[in-house]
């Protein structure tokens, strides 16, 4: 039998030897060009990466093709980003403009670095989970086909982080986002009765629901949900498989913007909700797209250097915001949460848009 | 030509970005597996809705997680995917690889499964996209010789992940990647059966840009951080400022706490380091010129996570500063006693974030030993709903 | 000289702060009433805990409220404060008054009651401190000949209040004290026969300065504000500068927008009103340089409130401008409208701010029939948790 | 019969004439001097007020001093401030220092405008409520015989609203005060099971409890508390009389600090907890004393000018304000109320103290 508990193999027998010597011993850094770092160690020894975009959903042809590149550039190191980029890790350096020449000519994207939009962290979809509202791969190719050029270029104000999560589970993390692109659902859960006394625990798909919107029936053993109090939210499907929310006309997305992760400047901020609802218009989402890109040209034109989106919007007020992206201001913005009262506008300083 | 089967889907190969769907056809080539998932794919892109089953548990022997079972609800239509289960690998710390590795993989993969994967899941995981239950236990059998093991699911420690920290980067306060390995190596078990209330992620950051986004998406964040003056190469300083960098504008200007003074004549740069809150800002625009103070260690933090079920949180400081220093054992230690904590005290699907808004705070720091101090809060209590402790009390008059 | 019997409120006698000890002496002296309460409170000094039985509810012909039952729980000792009912007697807007009226005030008090007043209670009342019930009819008979009436208590509307404003304030975009006044006389029904849920304050602020704490104190704010440029003198702006203002540091440095800049040189100032929230601070650095905008009204805010039960609230803006003129018809309208939503799906005891945060801003503005705007908000919802109106959702396909 | 709802007095009848001239068309005002303002009308008209401090607990041979004084110098026109101090409106310049003079004489202190420490708002205490966790007029003159010279002068760094609440309803509003005392009971009520049958409507009881520590017994027909679920709030005692739960040893005061309700420069702010308990110990409560004289004169020393107390905090970190006022920070100080979240600091951001 094979061996259990081994863990993952040893990071350290797959960094290339200039990382070994120089490993915690790096002095600085500069982005060369847009996909292309150069680190420096202490001891002047030069580490060059080329970052490259990825589906991120990769078929093994698509791996060997990297990894062959990797080996008559680098060696054969090479790693993976937190955002699903490829870097290619040399210290040659006359071989970083043939890499970039083949890695454009086999149609590899080359950028994501500094004040640019990289790649979208994103999620299964219709590819391979029960719960989605929308498609994850088909968005983010249709978004980044339209944003391709600031993938390459560094004509951002700052850095742009752009997530997709095909529902609320919010596997892509969609909540710290500069622009958030979040499948939402809205439709109430349909019991199936004939299914639910045997496929689901009842107290526990109580339980589940956030607001408190499912009741036990005890007379079909089943569950009852209170229209008016039912959000879509889908936790108790799943905890209860009987219970599907899925609808063709009514799931779609909705936008979000102005979150972000790190500490640099200000705090990690939430995203928040800019656009309710859009339609799951496959193949190609122009609605989505169209959205995104709006408000990623609005914040180009307006922010200031180094200001992430979020950033941008606290300093010229959401009223603004709304104003010069011209997306409407809804009843749906206003938080009714827990977290409500937290939001409120609750002193007389505003402006007029 | 034939018609082909998937006309939505090929829009979707055109344009700049490469394209997930020539991925797939590529597979497809290969495998009736990939095939079948196109075609299913094809009819969601149609139908406007998903055609999967509710998951079913399915797993490897010994383990009770890191496999998620996944079946079609059209196997008349689509028989390849009838099962189509994904198999979580934990990936190298830091996601490096040698060619050498990942062409195993893709064997196994080849072998095994639909030879489609995600570089990489979203917690950190190499996915590999979707294989019959039959297939499951050779699969891991291959890559447990080929020194691969599986990742987190369930209600586990997940895959715990880190930033590229110091193989990489000047910036690592810490040794993100090793503290990552040793964690995921000490707590094999976590990992690999399911035992917690719900899921529980360790990320690690070597500083405070975060670039694992630990503070977001991890249950329990470990963010370098150091003690000390930033030192300041002042001839760097007005190199960068020669350079074209508006020092005023982009870096003294975009300080948070407005501690740092640049004398526009004298070309020098001065910070008030005991107002600095280490925000990384300065240090950023400025990597040759300004390096972090000499006394590293880490900001710990608690509760990170998406949404649901009430509402999203970002992780809160329970540790200001910790040393982090191999066997990193106080650190274990305490990962430790939480969960230990969250074990006993959580409800079922409740992350340890919740737990500790539910039964306070002060509950957790008393019960894990904490001592309360001021930076972990962003202001104290404005309600005075405020709970003592018995022995607090004096004993009641009757 | 006989030994004190008040030991420890004599030690509140000392010291250079008007002392309330006094004020109670004085009365002491001629009334029995207030020599009870003086050796009452003196009791409670030493026991550390108060004397005073849970209010009962005591009142005066026609009227629910207005009056505040008490009663000693230790009528043995204190037989003068059996019974020590207070009365609310609407103040004269803005806290005006003729010696002549106070006087009256006085003698009427004097006559009927412990000779003691709160001048005000914290709503604005002029608080009448303890008289027996016998006496709480004809002391409001005085009254009411006298020109004065009860302020409100229970579960009604509160006695409004009103910052001095247009009578003696330069910044008042909205005449605070007719408002006011015209409120408390076309709402004296709701004002002295409680009928709603709970009780309503509402206070009226002729600007930002808010110097009747309305957002923190009232659950319908109004304040005023204003529309257009700021008007600047500049000679006048000089001046101040010339008498060793700081305009840098202490104007444009502290403007929260960042949208004035002060030319050091040309010694000018400058503002970019659009980005101006009318926080008033640079308004009230130099009131003679500085004028509001020429288009003036208000900013009204609904559902301020002291912590119990939810948590205090301020108030949050519901409608960003209005102006209000005399007869103020729209804003009656309005607040009626808002009084009878909140009488109809208000919860005993449920504050209109409470039952907002309930039911959602949403449905409070739908039936109100006010239109959503991201004045409303500091911002967005950060939660995916969005209700659709069922006329939104396409009729579901089966 | 009385005529009922006749409403209070015509203010304008009420209004010195040169108000009814100038009404609404003041033009600017200055702080001549602690106590003193000049309102200039737009034809250069000068009205002057005289500010005096009040105990506000008054009585009637007080206000007929204060007619007295009125009447001498101010043809019998006077108002009371929204934070109860007594204002002498006059025209007449030559009899400002005048009545200055008197108002020395007869110990009224003269002040309470610009950068002061104003006149305390406060509440009943036991003199008369039947709540109170302390008294209001006793520890508001022990505090301000200690500050009284921050009355008559202009030297903070800003205004400095102090409040006093007797107990947690806050009729002191002392939820957005710069200094807040506010009275606190620390023990749970305890049931008189004998009245709360008779006395109390039990389901209003058991609702009224904002940690839903209330049970109904229906053994007793009374109620059961469940003492960790209790805070003291005494929220059921306001509906319920027969749940005191005074205790001379364990009520007490807690300061809160950094509130603001002006929307000058930042949003209007609620207070802070700063210290969670301080004993009751009458007649002049000297731990509460040397409290707020502590944090109020730290704010002095370290605050810029213009400076609230919350800005102050807000700039300098909380941290900062722990370490500069020697308070303890303690688990009383995090929230763990269902506003807990907002609360934490979800950022590496934070100094060493
Ligand atoms: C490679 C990667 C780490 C890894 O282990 O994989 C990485 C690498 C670097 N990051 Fe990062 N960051 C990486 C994800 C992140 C993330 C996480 C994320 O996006 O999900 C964040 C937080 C994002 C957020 O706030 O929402 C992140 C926030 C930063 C920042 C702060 C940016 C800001 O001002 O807010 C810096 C500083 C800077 O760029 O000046 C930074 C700086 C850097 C530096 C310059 C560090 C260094 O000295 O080498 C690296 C190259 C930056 C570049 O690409 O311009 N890195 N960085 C990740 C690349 C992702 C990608 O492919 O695009
Ligand atoms: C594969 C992956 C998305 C991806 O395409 O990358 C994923 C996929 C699923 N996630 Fe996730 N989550 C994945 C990362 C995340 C993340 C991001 C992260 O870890 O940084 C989050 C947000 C962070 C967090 O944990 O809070 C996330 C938050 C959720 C949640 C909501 C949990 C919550 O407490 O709010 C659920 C719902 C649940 O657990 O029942 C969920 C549930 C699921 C399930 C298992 C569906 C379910 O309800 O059972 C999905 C299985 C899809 C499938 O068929 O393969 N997934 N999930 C990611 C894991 C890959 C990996 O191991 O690397
Ligand atoms: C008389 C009174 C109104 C009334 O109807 O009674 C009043 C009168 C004035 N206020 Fe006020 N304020 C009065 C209570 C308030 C309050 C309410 C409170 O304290 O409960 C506030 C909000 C306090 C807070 O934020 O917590 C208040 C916040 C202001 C401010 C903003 C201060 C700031 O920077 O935050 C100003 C502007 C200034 O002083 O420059 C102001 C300015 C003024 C001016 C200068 C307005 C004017 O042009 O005449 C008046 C004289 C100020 C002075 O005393 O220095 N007034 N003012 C109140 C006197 C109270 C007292 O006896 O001390
Ligand atoms: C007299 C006065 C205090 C004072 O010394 O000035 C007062 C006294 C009482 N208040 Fe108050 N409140 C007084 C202004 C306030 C204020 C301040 C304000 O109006 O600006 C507040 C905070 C603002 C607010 O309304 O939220 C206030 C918030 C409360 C509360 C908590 C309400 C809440 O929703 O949080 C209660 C409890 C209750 O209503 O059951 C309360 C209840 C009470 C009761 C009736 C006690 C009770 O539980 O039945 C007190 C009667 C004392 C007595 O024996 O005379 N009082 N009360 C104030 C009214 C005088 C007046 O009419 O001018
Ligand atoms: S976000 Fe939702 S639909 Fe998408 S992968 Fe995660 S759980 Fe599945
Ligand atoms: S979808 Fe969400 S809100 Fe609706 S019933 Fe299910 S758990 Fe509750
Ligand atoms: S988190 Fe800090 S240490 Fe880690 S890669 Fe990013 S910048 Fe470098
Ligand atoms: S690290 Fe941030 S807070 Fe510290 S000096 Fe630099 S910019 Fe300022
Ligand atoms: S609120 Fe404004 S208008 Fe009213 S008195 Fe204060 S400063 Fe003047
Ligand atoms: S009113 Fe406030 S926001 Fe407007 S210019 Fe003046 S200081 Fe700035
Ligand atoms: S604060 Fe409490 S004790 Fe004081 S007067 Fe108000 S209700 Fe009574
Ligand atoms: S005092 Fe407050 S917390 Fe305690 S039982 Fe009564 S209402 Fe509940």
């Amino acid at each position: 039998m094979a061996k259990t508990d081994i863990g993952p193999p040893n990071y350290k027998n797959f960094m290339p030897p200039v990382i070994q010597k120089n490993y915690g011993k790096w002095q600085y850094h500069e982005i060369l060009q847009p996909g292309l770092l150069k680190h420096v160690g202490e001891t002047g020894e030069e580490l060059y990466t080329v970052r490259a975009g990825s589906p991120r959903l990769m078929s093994t042809d698509h791996i060997r093709e990297i990894c062959e590149i990797a080996e008559k550039y680098c060696d054969g190191y090479l790693r993976f980003t937190s955002r699903h980029n490829i870097e290619f890790l040399l210290t040659d350096k006359s071989k970083i403009e043939p890499l970039i020449a083949e890695l454009k000519s086999k149609k590899y994207p080359v950028g994501g670095t500094g004040h640019c939009v990289t790649n979208i962290v994103h999620t299964q979809g219709w590819v391979h989970c029960h719960t989605p509202a929308t498609d994850a791969s088909g968005p983010v190719k249709a978004v980044m086909d339209e944003l391709h050029e600031y993938f390459s270029t560094m004509t951002m104000p700052s850095q742009v982080r752009i997530a997709l999560a095909c529902c609320l589970n919010m596997c892509g993390a969609v909540h710290c986002s500069d622009i958030a692109i979040l499948g939402i659902h809205r439709t109430v859960p349909k019991p199936d009765h004939s299914r639910v006394p045997n496929v689901c625990e009842i107290p526990t798909t109580v339980a589940s629901c956030p607001t408190g919107a499912i009741r036990p029936d005890p007379k079909t053993k089943s569950v009852t949900i209170n229209e008016e109090k039912c959000m879509y939210c889908g936790n108790c499907y799943t905890v209860c498989p009987a219970l599907p929310l899925a609808d063709p006309e009514n799931d779609g997305i909705s936008i979000w913007v102005g979150g972000k992760v790190s500490n640099a400047r200000s705090a990690p901020m939430f995203s928040k909700l800019a656009i309710p609802f859009l339609p799951n218009n496959p193949p190609r989402w122009p609605e989505t797209v169209a959205a995104v890109k709006n408000i990623l040209e609005t914040y180009a034109k307006h922010a200031r250097k180094h200001e992430r989106m979020g950033e941008w919007i606290n300093r010229i007020s959401w009223e603004r915001f709304f104003r010069l992206t011209g997306i409407e201001f809804t009843d749906k913005h206003i938080d009714d949460f827990t977290t409500a009262p937290e939001t409120y506008r609750t002193t007389t300083q505003f402006k007029w848009g | 030509m034939a018609e082909s089967e998937t006309p939505l889907l090929d829009e979707l190969e055109k344009g700049e970005w490469p394209s997930f769907v020539k991925d797939m056809k590529q597979a497809a080539e290969k495998k009736p597996m990939a095939k079948d998932l196109l075609r299913q794919l094809e009819l969601s892109y149609k139908e406007k809705i998903g055609h999967w089953k509710h998951g079913g548990i399915v797993g490897v022997k010994g383990y009770g997680g890191g496999v998620i079972g996944r079946y079609s609800d059209r196997p008349d239509l689509f028989p390849g995917v009838a099962h189509f289960h994904t198999m979580r690998v934990n990936h190298p710390t830091g996601w490096f690889y040698t060619t050498k590795a990942l062409r195993t993989l893709c064997d196994i993969w080849d072998k095994h499964g639909s030879g489609l994967t995600n570089m990489h899941g979203s917690t950190g995981d190499i996915i590999l996209l979707g294989t019959s239950t039959d297939h499951l236990q050779s699969c891991f059998d291959d890559l447990s010789d080929a020194g691969f093991d599986l990742g987190g699911s369930g209600s586990a420690l997940r895959t715990p992940s880190a930033c590229v920290g110091p193989a990489r980067c000047e910036w690592a306060c810490i040794d993100s990647l090793n503290i990552c390995y040793d964690i995921t190596m000490s707590f094999q078990d976590q990992l690999h059966r399911p035992m917690f209330p719900y899921k529980f992620k360790i990320k690690v950051s070597g500083c405070a840009n975060d670039c694992v986004a630990s503070i977001a998406r991890s249950d329990f964040s470990i963010i370098g951080t150091w003690k000390g003056k930033i030192q300041i190469d002042q001839k760097e300083v007005q190199a960068y400022a020669a350079s074209g960098l508006d020092v005023q504008a982009e870096v003294t200007d975009l300080c948070p706490t407005k501690c740092m003074t640049w004398d526009e004549k004298a070309k020098t740069l001065a910070i008030e380091d005991a107002d600095c809150t280490r925000c990384m800002h300065c240090i950023n625009m400025m990597p040759k010129a300004l390096r972090q103070g000499k006394e590293k260690g880490a900001t710990l933090l608690i509760g990170g996570k998406a949404p649901i079920v009430q509402g999203a949180l970002l992780s809160t400081v329970i540790v200001p500063f910790m040393k982090l220093e191999p066997p990193y054992q106080e650190l274990k230690d305490l990962i430790l006693k939480i969960l230990d904590w969250w074990d006993e005290h959580g409800k079922m699907r409740e992350r340890v974030g919740e737990l500790i808004n539910r039964v306070g705070m002060r509950t957790f720091l008393k019960d894990i030993g904490l001592k309360p101090a001021p930076q972990m809060v962003k202001n104290p209590r404005t309600n005075p709903y405020v709970f003592f402790w018995p022995e607090e009390i004096k004993k009641e008059v009757k």
